[in-house]
C-alpha cells in the first residue's frame, strides 16, 4: 500500500521539509485505515456508512462500529483520478449528467465492486444518512439502501436558520439518538455505555482542540499553514478518526510542526504575497494545477471555508462528555452547509477580519446546489457591501470534464493582477510626496 | 527616453500586434489568423506590425504578450492578461470608461475600470461558451451567411424571434429549426443579437453598469450587436475601429509603464 | 414496387430508392443549407436519374429525420430512430445495438430481431453536435475533413478533451495545439473523446452484439477506430450504412405499402 | 351588480356563491366567477399565466388582501389561509420571463424555476407580494430563501424545514414546532394573532379543493379523451394562482362539464409522467405529449395542492396539519421513502393501467434526477417501457422533444 492519497509535493523556492512529518503522519493512518478493510471476507468489526455533515462517528464508534465515508472515499477517487471512470459507470446506470459527482462516483464505484488503488470499500452494515445541510445526502442514502438492503437509519437534522437551535430542535435530535442507540443495541447485541461514550467524546474534544489550533495558525503574518490546500489533508482524521487517540495525537504532530515552521521561518511560500479566504469546495481532480495558479501569484489561503463542513469547531464547538447527546446534536447543527446563507455570510465577513485576508477566491461547483446555489449573491454581498475584491469561478469537485483550466487560469491570473495593480497604484499614492 | 513599445494580443482566433512610438502615438499594426503554430504566429504578428511601422526590430525596446496565448510570446519581457490589457486600452482612448464589455471568440468580459484605467472588478462568462462570439460564428454559418454580413442583416428584422437557448451547439438547431418554419433570417439574426446582448448585461450587472460603457473585442466591429447593446442598456457604447486592438494596445502601454517604472 | 427513403437531416439530405423492399437501386446526398425542401427535390431528382427512374414511379415515399413533415407529398414520416433501426438491420440483420455519431446529435438503441426500437438513448445539452465538432475542428486544425481519420491513424498517444462543451472543447485542443501536442494525437483524442460519449449512450441502452454503426460518420477510419477501441467489440461497417435512416424509411415504406394494397378497403384517400 | 364573493371564517362547507364574512374579493375575478365553459376558463388561465405581474394577486390586493408566496411542494397553505391571506403558488417565471441577473447571484448549474423565481424577485414582480414560504424540497429551494433575505429585505422570507425521518415520535412535534415558526412570522405580517378555529376552516376549504382536485385526477386517468392535459394542467394551475374561493367553484363547474363531454377515445399509448413536482413543463410540450400519441393518466403535476387527501381537523387542527405530511402524503421525489418507492410507483402503474413511464424531470432537478434510476430498475423489472426526457421553463423548439416522444410512441405501438 504505497500508492496512498498524499498531499502533493511543493515545489519552487519551499523548505522540503514543509509539511514534512505531518505528511508523512497523515499518509499512515490513510493507509491504516483503508488497510483494516482490506480483508472483505471476514469484517472484524460491522460497518456503517456515514456522511460528513453531522456524522454521529462518536456513537457508532462507541458501538465498536468501522465508519466509511463515500464522500472521502470519493474525494480519494478523485485526486487519484479514479473518479470520471466511476462517473461514467454511474451514467450508464441512468445517473443524469446533473447528479453531483460524489454521488455518481460513490453509486458508480459501488456497482464496480468497490475497488480503488487505495483499497476495497467494503459493503455496509448500516446506513447512518444525517441529513444535515445537504438534500442530496437524503437522495444517495435512499439508493444505497435500495442496492445494498442495509438498514437506513435518516438523522433528520433541522436547518439553522438562527444562530442558536430552538429547544425543540435539540429535543428532536436528542430522541433522535435515542432511537439511532436502540438500533445499535438491537444490532450489535450490546448494552449501550455512556461511559464508553464518554471517553469516545472526550478523544474527540482533544482531536478538535488540535484541530483548532491549527487552523488559527493562519492568523499569522505572514501564514505559516495554508489554510485550504493544506487543510484538505489533515481533515481527514478530524472526519474520519474523531473519537480515536491517534486522531488527538495526530494534530499534536501537525501543531508542533507549524510551531516549527515559525521558529524557523518555514512558510507555505518564500513570499505571502496575498491572504485570500477560499470559499467551496475544491476541484479534487485538478487539485495541484488549481493550487499552482494559487502559488504562482503568491497567494496564501489562511483561512478556509471547506475545512468546516464537518464542523465550526473554530467557533467555538466542542463535543461534551458531560453533555453528551445535546452536544452531539449540537454539532450536528453546526455543519458549515447547514447554516443558512445570513450566518453564511457573518461567518465568511468574521474571517475576512479575524484573518486580515485581502481578497475571497469562490470556487463554485456544479455537483454540490448546497454549497453553491447563491455564492453569485456572495460574490455580490463581498464587493459591494463589504468592500472585498472577490472572484468567482466555477468547474467541479468530482467531474473533470468541468475544470477548464484554461479558463481558470485566465480568471486567476486577471484576478491577482488587479490587486497587484492596485496595490502598486495605492502604494505609489503613497510614496508621493504631499 | 525615446522607447518604441509593442503589444501582442494571441487571441483564440486572431493574432494582434501594436507598436506604440514615445508619444504614445500609434506607429503600425498588424492582424493575422492564428494558425497551429502560436510561437511563429506571434513572431509573425510582430514583423508584420514593425513593417506597418517601418521599423525594425532592435528599435523596439519592450514587448509585452497578452492573450490566451501570452505565454507563446517568447521574445516578449512581460505577460499581462487581455483583462488588464482591454481595461488600460479602454482607458486610453475613451478615458471616461468606467465598464468595458469585451465579447471575443471564446469568452465575454465585463470590466469595471477606474478613471487610470485599473480594473476595479471584472466577469467573465461561466460554465460555457454561452453568448460568445463563437456563437454568433456558428449560427451564421448555419444560416449560409459570412459572419461579417449578419450584424447589417440583423438590423433590417422587423420582428425579432425569441431566441432561448444559450448552448452554442443547441442555438444551432434552434436556428436551423426556424428556418425550416419559413422564419426570416434577418428576424433570426434579431433574435441572436438581442440573446447574446441580455446574457452580456447579465455579466455587465455582476460588475455593476456604469457609463461610459466601452464596447471592445472582435464582436464589436458587428454594428448589429453595437445596437443590440445600446437597445438592452439604454446608454450609448463607445467603440472604436481600434477595438479588435485593444489588446495589444494596453499591453503595449503596460510595457511602456513597466518601461517607464511605473505601476505595472 | 418501389418505395422511397428520404432523411432530413439538419446538415444533410439523404435518399435511397429500393425495390420490393430488398434490392437498392439508388443512392444520393446533398447538404441541406436550411432549406430542406429544396435540396430534397434535388436528392429525389438525382435518385430518379441514377435508377432510371420517373419521379411518378415512386410506389410510396416514407421520410425520416428533423425534416420529415417538411416534405408534402411523402406518404409516411417516422422518427429517425424507427428508420435507423430498420436500415441496420435491413443491412445486417443480426444488429441488436445502433449506433448513430450524426451531425447534431449522437444517439443509440437496442432493437428487436424484426427491427423494433426497445430502448434508445440521445446525448444531452452540453455533449452534442458529434459530427458539427469533427467539421469545426477539421476547419480549426486545417486539415480537409476527409483526411481527419486517415491522420488520425498515425496517432500513438491521443490526447483526450475532457471538456463536456464543444466550445471549450475547442479551446482545449487550441491549447494542445499550442503546447505542441503532435497532430494525429489531436485527431484521434478529439475522436476518441466522441467515442466515449457514445460509448456511455450505449452502456445507457445496454451493449450486445452486434453493433452496427450508422450515420453521418460511418465513412471516417479515425472515428470507426475509435469506437472500436473504446467498447473493446467488432462493429459492422457498411459504407451503406451512412443511408441507414433513408434505407429503413423506404423499407417501412414497403411495409407499408404492402399491408395496404393487401388490404385496400383500409386506405383512407 | 352581482354580490362579491367574501373570504374569512368559512363555516364548513358553504354551497357556491354563498358569501361568509371577511375579506371582500374583488370584482376583478368577475370573469373566473361567471366563466362558465371550461374553454372560456382555459383562455383564462392562459391569459393570466402569460402575464408575469401576477395580475389575479394584484387583485386581491386591491381589496385589501394579503398574499404569500408559496414555493413548491408541501407547503402548508392552509395556514396562510388561515390568516385570511391569499397562498399563491409560486412556480416560476415561464418562458416569456427573461434572466439577467439571477444567473449572476444564483450560479450556473441550476434549475429555471430557481432562477426565475429569484429573476423575479430582483425585478420588482413579486412585489406584490407580503412574504414568502420556501419549504425545504431541495438545497436550491432551501438557499433561495437566504437569498431573499438580502434582496428582498422588507418582505418575510420563512424557510420550512420538512422533516425526513417519519418513523421518530418526535417528529410530528417537531414539524408543530416548526410550524409554530411559521405562524410567528404570518402573525406579524397578518397583524393578527393564530386561530385554531380559522385554521380547521381553512382545512375545510382546501379538503373541498382537494376533493374536486381528485375528482379531476380520477377523470384524467380513466377517461384521459374527455380533457387534454393542458386543460388538465390549467384548471390545476389557476388553483394555486386565484383565492381557493373562487378556484372552489369554478373548478367544479369545469369538472361537471368535462365528465358529460363526448369525445372519442383515440388509439393512443396510456403513460404516466413522473417528475415535473416542482418546475412546471411549457404548455407546448404538455400538449406535444398527447399529440404524439399519448394518453397521460397519471402525473406529478401541481403537486401543490394534492400533496395529501383529505385532512380531519381533529382537536389540534395544527397538529393534523403537520400529521398530514408525516403520516400521510403522496409520495415524490423529495420526501424519503426509500423502501417502499419502487412498489409505489409500480402500484400507481397498475392502478392508471399505464403501458409505459415518462420521465419529465426539470433540467439541474437533481431530486428526480437521482430517481429516475430507482425507478427504473422497477420497470425494467416488469419489463414495462420507460422514457427519460429533461425539460425547463424556456424552451422555443421541440424538435429533440417529439423525435423522442414518437419513437417512444412508435416503440409500444408498432411491432
Amino acid at each position: 500500500m504505497s500508492d496512498v492519497v498524499s498531499a502533493p509535493a511543493v515545489s519552487g523556492g519551499v523548505s522540503r521539509s514543509f509539511l514534512r512529518d505531518a505528511r508523512g503522519l497523515q499518509r499512515k493512518l490513510v493507509e491504516e485505515y483503508y488497510g483494516a478493510f482490506a480483508s472483505v471476507d471476514q469484517p472484524r468489526r460491522p460497518v456503517a456508512y456515514m456522511l460528513v455533515g453531522g456524522n454521529l462517528t462518536e456513537i457508532l464508534r462507541s458501538f465498536g462500529y468501522d465508519v466509511v465515508f463515500p464522500e472521502i472515499v470519493a474525494l480519494n477517487c478523485a485526486i487519484k483520478h479514479q473518479s470520471l471512470e466511476n462517473i461514467l459507470h454511474a451514467e450508464s446506470l441512468g445517473y443524469g449528467l446533473d447528479v453531483c459527482g460524489y454521488v455518481k462516483n460513490d453509486l458508480g464505484l459501488q456497482d464496480l465492486g468497490g475497488k480503488t488503488s487505495f483499497g476495497q470499500i467494503p459493503r455496509p452494515d448500516l446506513l447512518v444518512c444525517s441529513f444535515s445541510g445537504c438534500y442530496v445526502y437524503v437522495k444517495w442514502w435512499e439508493a444505497l439502501a435500495e442496492s445494498y438492503g442495509a438498514p437506513l437509519f435518516m438523522f433528520d437534522v433541522p436547518y439553522m436558520r438562527e444562530e442558536t437551535p430552538r429547544q425543540e430542535d435539540i429535543a428532536y435530535l436528542v430522541s433522535q439518538l435515542w432511537e439511532l442507540v436502540h438500533l445499535l443495541e438491537k444490532r450489535t447485541g450490546r448494552a449501550f455505555d455512556m461511559n464508553e461514550l464518554k471517553r469516545v467524546l472526550a478523544e474527540s474534544r482533544r482531536a478538535e482542540d488540535g484541530w483548532v489550533e491549527f487552523l488559527r495558525a493562519g492568523r499569522l503574518r505572514p501564514s505559516p499553514i495554508e489554510a485550504y490546500f493544506e487543510s484538505i489533508f489533515y481533515m481527514f482524521p478530524i472526519n474520519v478518526l474523531r473519537g480515536t487517540p491517534g486522531a488527538a495525537d495526530f494534530y499534536d504532530v501537525v501543531n508542533e510542526e507549524v510551531r516549527a515552521r515559525v521558529r524557523d521561518g518555514n512558510y507555505p511560500l518564500p513570499e505571502e504575497k496575498f491572504r485570500v479566504l477560499v470559499e467551496g469546495v475544491p476541484p479534487y481532480t485538478n487539485y495541484r494545477t488549481f493550487w499552482d495558479f494559487f502559488r504562482k501569484w503568491g497567494a496564501v489561503s489562511v483561512v478556509a471555508t471547506y475545512p468546516k463542513v464537518g464542523g465550526l469547531f473554530d467557533r467555538g464547538f466542542r463535543h461534551d462528555p458531560s453533555r453528551p447527546f445535546e452536544s452531539i446534536a449540537e454539532y450536528s447543527l453546526g455543519a458549515y452547509v447547514n447554516q443558512s446563507w445570513p450566518l453564511r455570510r457573518k461567518i465568511i465577513a468574521d474571517y475576512v477580519k479575524e484573518y486580515q485576508a485581502d481578497a475571497v477566491i469562490i470556487h463554485g461547483i456544479k455537483s454540490c446546489r448546497s454549497f453553491t446555489a447563491g455564492q453569485g449573491d456572495l460574490r455580490d454581498w463581498l464587493i459591494h457591501d463589504q468592500g472585498v475584491p472577490t472572484l468567482y469561478i466555477e468547474s467541479d469537485h468530482q467531474d473533470p470534464r468541468y475544470f477548464a483550466p484554461a479558463q481558470i487560469k485566465n480568471r486567476m491570473d486577471a484576478f491577482f493582477e488587479s490587486l497587484e495593480q492596485r496595490r502598486a497604484v495605492a502604494a505609489a499614492a503613497g510614496a508621493a510626496p504631499g | 527616453m525615446t522607447a518604441v513599445v509593442a503589444g501582442v494580443d494571441i487571441g483564440s482566433t486572431t493574432a494582434k500586434c501594436v507598436v506604440l512610438g514615445e508619444d504614445s502615438r500609434i506607429l503600425g499594426k498588424s492582424l493575422s489568423v492564428v494558425g497551429v503554430d502560436i510561437v511563429k504566429d506571434a513572431e509573425r504578428a510582430l514583423e508584420a506590425a514593425l513593417a506597418d511601422a517601418h521599423l525594425s526590430r532592435p528599435e523596439v525596446s519592450f514587448i509585452t504578450g497578452t492573450g490566451y496565448g501570452r505565454y507563446k510570446v517568447y521574445f516578449g519581457q512581460l505577460v499581462v492578461t487581455e483583462i488588464s490589457c482591454h481595461a488600460r486600452g479602454a482607458n486610453f482612448l475613451f478615458p471616461g470608461t468606467r465598464l468595458v464589455v469585451d465579447i471575443g471568440g471564446q469568452d465575454t468580459k465585463a470590466i469595471r475600470i477606474d478613471d487610470k484605467g485599473e480594473v476595479v472588478d471584472f466577469a467573465m462568462n461561466d460554465k460555457c461558451a454561452a453568448g460568445t462570439g463563437r456563437f454568433l460564428d456558428v449560427c451564421a454559418n448555419a444560416l449560409g451567411y459570412d459572419v461579417g454580413e449578419i450584424g447589417p442583416l440583423s438590423l433590417q428584422a422587423r420582428r425579432a424571434v425569441k431566441v432561448t437557448s444559450t448552448c452554442t451547439v443547441f442555438a444551432e438547431s434552434e436556428v436551423t429549426s426556424y428556418v425550416s418554419r419559413g422564419k426570416d433570417p434577418k428576424d433570426i439574426l434579431a433574435g441572436l443579437h438581442a440573446s447574446i446582448a441580455n446574457r452580456t448585461l447579465s455579466l455587465m450587472q455582476r460588475v455593476g453598469v456604469e457609463p461610459e460603457v466601452t464596447f471592445t473585442g472582435g464582436v464589436s466591429q458587428n454594428e448589429g450587436m453595437v445596437h443590440a447593446l445600446h437597445r438592452r442598456l439604454g446608454v450609448p457604447v463607445n467603440v472604436s475601429p481600434l477595438s479588435q486592438y485593444l489588446g495589444a494596445l494596453g499591453a503595449a502601454l503596460h510595457g511602456r509603464e513597466r518601461l517607464s517604472g511605473g505601476a505595472a | 414496387m418501389i418505395t422511397g427513403g428520404l432523411d432530413l437531416g439538419a446538415g444533410v439530405i439523404k435518399g435511397v430508392l429500393l425495390e420490393d423492399g430488398r434490392r437498392l437501386l439508388a443512392t444520393a446526398s446533398a447538404p441541406s443549407r436550411g432549406i430542406p425542401v429544396q435540396a430534397a427535390r434535388h436528392v429525389l431528382d438525382t435518385l430518379g436519374e441514377t435508377a432510371n427512374i420517373a419521379p411518378d414511379d415512386i410506389d410510396y415515399l416514407c421520410t425520416t429525420g428533423f425534416g420529415r413533415y417538411a416534405i408534402p407529398e411523402r406518404n409516411l414520416q417516422v422518427s429517425d430512430f424507427t428508420s435507423s433501426a430498420r436500415g441496420a438491420v435491413f443491412l445486417f440483420p443480426k444488429t441488436r445495438l445502433v449506433v448513430d455519431v450524426g451531425t447534431q446529435a449522437s444517439r443509440t438503441m437496442s432493437i428487436s430481431e424484426t427491427g423494433k426500437v426497445l430502448k434508445f438513448k440521445m446525448n444531452e445539452k452540453c455533449a452534442a453536435g458529434a459530427g458539427r465538432f469533427v467539421e469545426r475542428c477539421s476547419k480549426y486544425l486545417q486539415v480537409p475533413l476527409e483526411e481527419m481519420g486517415p491522420k488520425a491513424l498515425a496517432s500513438e498517444r491521443p490526447k483526450l478533451i475532457s471538456s463536456v462543451c464543444a466550445v471549450l472543447a475547442e479551446t482545449e485542443i487550441i491549447n494542445n495545439v499550442a503546447e505542441g501536442v503532435p497532430l494525429a494525437d489531436i485527431l484521434m483524442g478529439v475522436f476518441l473523446s466522441l467515442s466515449q460519449r457514445a460509448h456511455s449512450l450505449m452502456r445507457y441502452v445496454g451493449i450486445q452484439p452486434e453493433v452496427t454503426l450508422v450515420g453521418g460518420l460511418v465513412r471516417n477510419v479515425g472515428m470507426v477506430k475509435a469506437l472500436h477501441d473504446t467498447i473493446g467489440m467488432d462493429l459492422n461497417v457498411a459504407p451503406d450504412a451512412y443511408y441507414a435512416a433513408a434505407l429503413g424509411s423506404a423499407v417501412l415504406g414497403h411495409a407499408r405499402l404492402q399491408k395496404l394494397t393487401t388490404a385496400p378497403q383500409g386506405v383512407g384517400g | 351588480m352581482p354580490e362579491l364573493l367574501k373570504i374569512g371564517s368559512w363555516a364548513g362547507d358553504l354551497p357556491d356563491g354563498e358569501a361568509p364574512a371577511g375579506i371582500e374579493i374583488s370584482p376583478d375575478f368577475r370573469e373566473f366567477t361567471e366563466a362558465e365553459s371550461v374553454e372560456r376558463i382555459v383562455h383564462l388561465a392562459q391569459e393570466v399565466l402569460a402575464d408575469p405581474t401576477f395580475p389575479t394577486v394584484r387583485a386581491w390586493r386591491t381589496a385589501g388582501g394579503k398574499a404569500i408566496g408559496c414555493f413548491p411542494v408541501y407547503t402548508p397553505q392552509e395556514l396562510v389561509h388561515s390568516f385570511a391571506m391569499m397562498p399563491v403558488a409560486i412556480q416560476g417565471g415561464g418562458e416569456n420571463l427573461e434572466i439577467s441577473r439571477a444567473d449572476a447571484a444564483l450560479g450556473s448549474f441550476l434549475c429555471s424555476i430557481s432562477k426565475s423565481t429569484l429573476e423575479m424577485a430582483l425585478t420588482g414582480l413579486l412585489d406584490p407580494f407580503d412574504g414568502f414560504v420556501f419549504p425545504y424540497i431541495c438545497d436550491v429551494s432551501r438557499n433561495l430563501d437566504g437569498i431573499f433575505t438580502r434582496v428582498l429585505p422588507q418582505r418575510p422570507s420563512h424557510m420550512l424545514h420538512l422533516p425526513q425521518n417519519f418513523t421518530s415520535p418526535a417528529t410530528i412535534p417537531f414539524l408543530v414546532a416548526e410550524y409554530r415558526s411559521l405562524i410567528e412570522k404570518l402573525e406579524r405580517v397578518a397583524g393578527r394573532p393564530f386561530s385554531p378555529e380559522d385554521l380547521r376552516a381553512s382545512l375545510e376549504v382546501f379538503n373541498e379543493q382537494r376533493a374536486l382536485v381528485d375528482r379531476l385526477v380520477v377523470l384524467k386517468r380513466d377517461a384521459p379523451w374527455k380533457v387534454t392535459l393542458v386543460e388538465y394542467y390549467l384548471l390545476l394551475r389557476l388553483g394555486g394562482l386565484l383565492p381557493r374561493e373562487v378556484h372552489i367553484p369554478l373548478l367544479r363547474r369545469a369538472i361537471a362539464e368535462l365528465e358529460g363531454r363526448e369525445r372519442k377515445n383515440k388509439d393512443a399509448i396510456r403513460v404516466i409522467v413522473l417528475g415535473p413536482f416542482c418546475e412546471q413543463p411549457t404548455l407546448e410540450l404538455l400538449q406535444l405529449i398527447e399529440d404524439v400519441g399519448c394518453y397521460v393518466v397519471g402525473d406529478e403535476l401541481q403537486m401543490l395542492h394534492r400533496w395529501c387527501p383529505r385532512i380531519e381537523p381533529g382537536t389540534d387542527p395544527l397538529e393534523s396539519l403537520a400529521t398530514s405530511y408525516v403520516r400521510t402524503p403522496v409520495d415524490i421525489g423529495v420526501r424519503s421513502t426509500p423502501t417502499t418507492k419502487a412498489a409505489a410507483i409500480l402500484a400507481r402503474v397498475d392502478a392508471a393501467k399505464a403501458q409505459g413511464v415518462l420521465f419529465l424531470t426539470a433540467k439541474f432537478c437533481e431530486p428526480a434526477l437521482e430517481d429516475v434510476v430507482l425507478y427504473r430498475r422497477a420497470l425494467e423489472g416488469r419489463g414495462l417501457p420507460y422514457l427519460h426526457m429533461e425539460f425547463e421553463e424556456k424552451s422555443t423548439t421541440y424538435e429533440q422533444a417529439r423525435l423522442q416522444l414518437e419513437t417512444f410512441a412508435e416503440s409500444i405501438l408498432f411491432e
